[in-house]
């Protein structure tokens, strides 16, 4: 099983979690954060000071699969995150140990979907 | 000492001051309004269009907008009195005190037309069109219903706005949103609509209060005396009464429809009412009051429902609640309206037959036409020249750091997905 | 022109229209102040109860509630003027002026209930409850106090309505939440309190300040006539500085008792000092309003001790601000009141012994009792038919969603782990 | 019945508290500017500090605050009526609604201070602050220009306070600030400045509407008499115009300098406008109300700019708003002001010469100075006994926990990272 | 090392955190999310459009733990969360190759306590 | 590769990331949580209530790195970090199998910068 988490534009969620359903990946838990990479920032003006901010807007997803899961999985959120521009984030994938149902206490690849 | 009288026009005066004061509060109930029912990320964007439209409609109206509104000359348009150089007042009281109150109202035409078009505007443009709105297109409007014009002459009828301000920002809101498309998102290719929640339930409804208190302002204060007080009295409780029936209205109407009683409706329900009633307040019994408000409630609804049907996209319902009951309200007084109490006809079911009515119908509907064509005109070239819409990008970032540099909440942490 | 003079009754209609506004703009205090001491995920629901309560008031008012408390008859009720058709006013000013007065203070008593009975009762039966009150209890204790019935017979006093408004929405609220019963979380089950703290403080404090704002027009506005000022400025000033002593007291207070100065306690002492001066306000002389008003800031904080001691869940302290301080000011009448300045017997202090304080007891115990047994019978029906309260898990979801389908703060990450 | 008629006393007193009630109003305003333009950690701080300084000053001012203003005896202070016993009013309306009127400018001037000293301040020592200024400093300085005392006699001119109210405030905002040194991170080691964001613009822009309601009290209703309505009418106007043009000079200064139009300046604009035309607001024509308001808007935008040079930390900007905008009102009028409003002698531009602007210099540097100097005072000793400023650690968690052990927004996620 | 990421019901926070601190978990780290799995959201009507929630309220702790208290803090939390109801959690455990103690510098099992 | 997860003080945030530039560390993710650990927290008192506060604010950092970066990266994250205080935070330290850049469909090494 692998853990999969991603770093999104905000405003592609929705196409994101299209793409990942139509790849049957319907579980997922969804946080906002702040990113800082390549793309650069915008500057504010308060009061008359200026202000770099380059910690952006993001996304993060978090989502559990089986290992014939994983390559669908990226693909989907590449095909729904990708704009081309820098921003569009990253995917990292670990390695999940062991995945429990709370409800029904099973474990393993029975409880990830 | 040995008692001294008050002067009648030292207390209407005082009595058209305070309306005016009220008034001028709406703006705030405005911007309350337009920002809690928008998205965070443009929040201080619609709070600064709504701040300084009423700074330049205090300039244009002292500039030249009074002196088209209420200068003497011809019955399309007044031609003097520009900086309110020997402008004259038309009634008893000061000319300052007669200018701040309807300053006051031409500042609510202009700010109507802000929450419209919401979200996606450009704020230079705004700035323009406000001035020029203030300036010039509401007060020829104003010229012929308050200011001797033709429609006065015609005896048509608007006590405290229903058309002159109401229907003036409310059609003006309608052709700039047409023009300037919907927001992103709002709409799916199948046509079918998509929820953009505004962001702060309690901003919107304070701002209705503050909207409702202004109101007491709005009607009553249209009196421009206070006489032995029945009449005041007499359009105070018009105006609570609509407005208070308006909101039960749309309440159950969206709730039968739609399966929740929807605050936001609920509380355009009774702008609603208040709309209606402008215009027959001072010409009506109270339970005709009752009446005017309650069908200006499901107005609104119908009217929101009809909008999203055709693609248009009136983030707060400017059009529903002040175009829509602007034309109710101003027709009604030629259902309703009763001779006793100022009209020179009857209304319909006094026995006054349609004169009135068509009166009425021909007034607001050249209005309409009138500012449909001068301000389409104004958006248009607008949008030709310096540019109507901001970016695609800036508005997924939102129009707050891309026109302002500024976010409206920093710090708080807001998803930003639509 | 030769100099004209205003007329008395134009003045004093003016005057009450004006304080018609302010308290009328209370409710927008009310709903700021309840919807800012509860959780986010209610506050849509408070605000739409807040709202419609008004409108339900108006109307109720309308239909009935004047023609009970103000129309002629026996001692316990009136029973003419319906749907205000031939209604009389028994002041000077016109009827109309004189109802949105009324029916402004009608509405404050049904507001009240709301944030007693804050986060978990049921919007459907807050509607019913609404009306009921507005309509005929509130209207016959009015009668009682205010409409030449019984109370007002025996000379018992409430210049502005600690009885007639603030102990009968308190004490509504009371046996209302008694019956509702606490917030899931609120009590332990060794009966010690959780911490369910309020979502925005600047909410909360722009509301009491709107309230204090408000009262100006309550207590002055309730002399119905202007006078040569000197009462209408007795009573501003003595309003003026009991709440500035109560909101300075209950700081202390708080301070003292759990080491912290809250402002949401200082800010119910100032509310409890208005309502305590509301009944007393025309007959003492400010150093008695420093008194009672910083006597009831001390009330307000033990009084919320004291119902959380009795597990009584009341989320903003309705109870202890409108109920007990409801009952300080009608009895303070009877200590502080001087017979200069219209009392028909000095009070305590003055020497006048304990006739005034006797009826004063007397009259604020009728009427506790009676809301306590009509209410309590009202909120029974209530439950065993459509039901009081929402569901558990609705009420962890909050009632936003639960009851009306949309968020307050559409976009905001907000925690709701309580 | 036949007519009779309405006392002028009766409405001078009317419009005098009706003015007092918008008066009052503007504390919440303030409130509302200075919560929003801080971080959301300090926000329950400065409304509680914004909240108890106008209880103080309504205590303060009763004990001894009106003796020393308005009481008799020599041209530097009052010393009769305290606790108000046998005090008088120096003007025909009754002495309660003369004392309301003027303690609510009292606590105006002491919550000025407020915003200056944000984020950082002790709450222990505002309390005491806040005291000494409305019962003793800012009396002093108004029984100097309004209480009869020397500058009054020098025929010195403040219509409604820019020096007395707005110049005291400020200024002993800025020596308070200065004394207090700036909060942590406001200022680099090279002395360039870092942005810290107001956390709600919302907050501050419905502030900002209802202190320039409340202003409408306090301009037009210094006038302290109705008269035949020319007068307050034309402060009124004044007061609008000069408003509305400070907002627009303001934003345009801004976006000029900095490339964006920022809403906090334009409300800062208005507000320096206000400010500006307090003091002459009676004495001039429209078009200077114009220039005086336009002037006021730059000022506050090079001001802010001129304190952050120097490494002054004014959060909300009061020092540029009230205090130099003060000290332009004061001045104006010894340019703009006219001997036929009023005047004992003309404006420099009405070949008065300069006699009143030499007048008006003097007046206001003296008050500057005393300020200055008694505040400082003031300030240095209660840091050296119970200390000015907050622990570091309570600084980063700010003063809402560390203070008042509670959180303005429970439940919201909020970065904290300043 | 192990690090114990679990999504849980926003109102059985306090639940968990009692049955952690019973299992001598003293240490975590909350964030709010969003999650999207079986449980079925709800519908939100607004201005007469109606819209299909599916993003709900969950709350993520994470929590690194050395292995002889994987199995304890696992049942702890199923203890405190499980209402079985579908929309109870998951629970995932990763490996955890170090921890760090930013104060004391110290390492490993150290510093995960 | 490696993902490096951090928990610090919030106000430590700008001192964190001024060390990780000087140490060529760019690219972060970075969330607000809410901590619990030996740091005891503050009361607060509600209306004559009084209540524990026990989860803190701090701030968390996703930071993905190259194998070469770790210790660096966790160096300046302690520089920044530290104030010898109780609360200053935890590193913790996973192994990344893979790494994707959305904009580019890059993998592994290539993809975390
Ligand atoms: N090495 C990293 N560690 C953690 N988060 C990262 C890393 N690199 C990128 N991110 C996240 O991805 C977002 C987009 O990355 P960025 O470099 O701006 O664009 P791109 O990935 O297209 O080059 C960043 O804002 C950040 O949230
Ligand atoms: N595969 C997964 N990856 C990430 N998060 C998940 C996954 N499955 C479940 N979750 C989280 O757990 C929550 C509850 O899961 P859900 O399927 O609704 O209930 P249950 O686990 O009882 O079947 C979801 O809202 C989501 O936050
Ligand atoms: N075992 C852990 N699992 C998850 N987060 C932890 C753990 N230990 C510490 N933390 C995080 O680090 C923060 C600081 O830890 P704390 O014990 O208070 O201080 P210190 O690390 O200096 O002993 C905590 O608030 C929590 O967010």
């Amino acid at each position: 099983m692998k853990l999969i988490i991603a770093m999104i534009q905000p405003h592609k969620l929705p196409d994101v979690k299209k793409a990942l359903y139509e790849a049957e990946v319907y579980k997922m838990t969804v946080t906002n954060a702040l990113g800082c990479g390549q793309q650069k920032g915008y500057t504010e003006t308060y009061r008359g000071v200026i202000h770099d901010i380059n910690l952006l807007k993001k996304i993060r997803l978090d989502i559990a699969v089986n290992e014939d899961f994983v390559e669908p999985t990226i693909k989907a959120i590449i095909r729904g995150a990708k704009t081309d521009k820098i921003g569009d984030g990253k995917i990292f994938v670990l390695d999940l140990q062991e995945c429990i149902r709370i409800r029904t206490g099973e474990r393993g690849n029975a409880a990830i979907g | 000492m040995d008692t001294s009288y008050a002067v009648t026009i030292g207390v209407d005066t005082l009595w058209v001051l305070i309306a005016a004061f009220l008034v001028f509060f709406m703006q705030a109930g405005f911007g309350m309004v337009e920002a809690g029912f928008i998205r965070s990320k443009n929040t201080c964007n619609i709070l600064t269009k709504n701040f300084l439209d009423f700074c330049m409609a205090s300039i244009g109206f002292f500039i030249c907008g009074y002196a088209i509104m209420f200068g003497p000359s011809n019955s399309f348009i007044g031609l003097k009195g520009w900086f309110m150089v020997n402008a004259k007042s038309p009634v008893d009281i000061p000319i300052f005190a007669f200018w701040l109150f309807q300053a006051a109202f031409c500042g609510a035409a202009a700010t109507i037309v802000a929450g419209g078009m919401a979200e996606r505007m450009k704020f230079k443009a705004y700035l323009i069109y406000s001035f020029i709105i203030s300036a010039f297109i509401y007060p020829i409007v104003g010229h012929w219903i308050w200011g001797g014009g033709w429609l006065a002459k015609l005896n048509f009828m608007d006590f405290a706005g229903s058309t002159v301000v109401h229907t003036v920002g409310g059609f003006a809101a309608l052709i700039g949103t047409i023009i300037l498309k919907p927001r992103i998102g709002k709409y799916n290719s199948d046509g079918s609509a998509n929820v953009i929640a505004g962001h702060s339930i309690p901003l919107a409804s304070l701002g209705v209060f503050i909207l409702w208190f202004g109101w007491f302002g709005f009607n009553p204060g249209s009196t421009l005396s206070v006489g032995d007080g029945s009449l005041i009295g007499r359009v105070a409780m018009n105006t609570n009464i609509a407005a208070a029936m308006g909101g039960i209205t749309a309440m159950f109407t969206i709730w039968k429809m739609f399966g929740k009683p929807d605050l936001s409706m609920a509380m355009n329900g009774a702008l609603a009412g208040l709309v209606a009633i402008t215009a027959p307040c001072a010409f009506i019994e109270p339970w005709a009051a009752l009446l005017i408000g309650g069908i200006g409630g499901i107005i609104v609804v119908l009217g929101v429902a009809l909008l999203d049907r055709f693609c248009i996209d009136d983030p707060v319902g400017a059009v529903s609640v002040h175009g829509l009951n602007g034309i109710w309200g101003t027709i009604s007084i030629g259902i309703f309206g009763q001779k006793t109490l100022g009209l020179t006809n009857n209304g319909l079911i006094y026995g006054g037959g349609i004169k009135q009515l068509l009166i009425q119908i021909l007034g607001v509907s050249t209005v309409i036409a009138f500012i449909l064509v001068t301000m389409g005109i104004v958006f248009k070239v607008i949008e030709m020249t310096i540019g109507l819409r901001v970016s695609r990008e800036e508005e997924f970032k939102g129009l707050d750091i891309g026109e302002h540099g500024m976010e409206s909440y920093a710090g708080f942490q807001i998803f930003t997905t639509e």
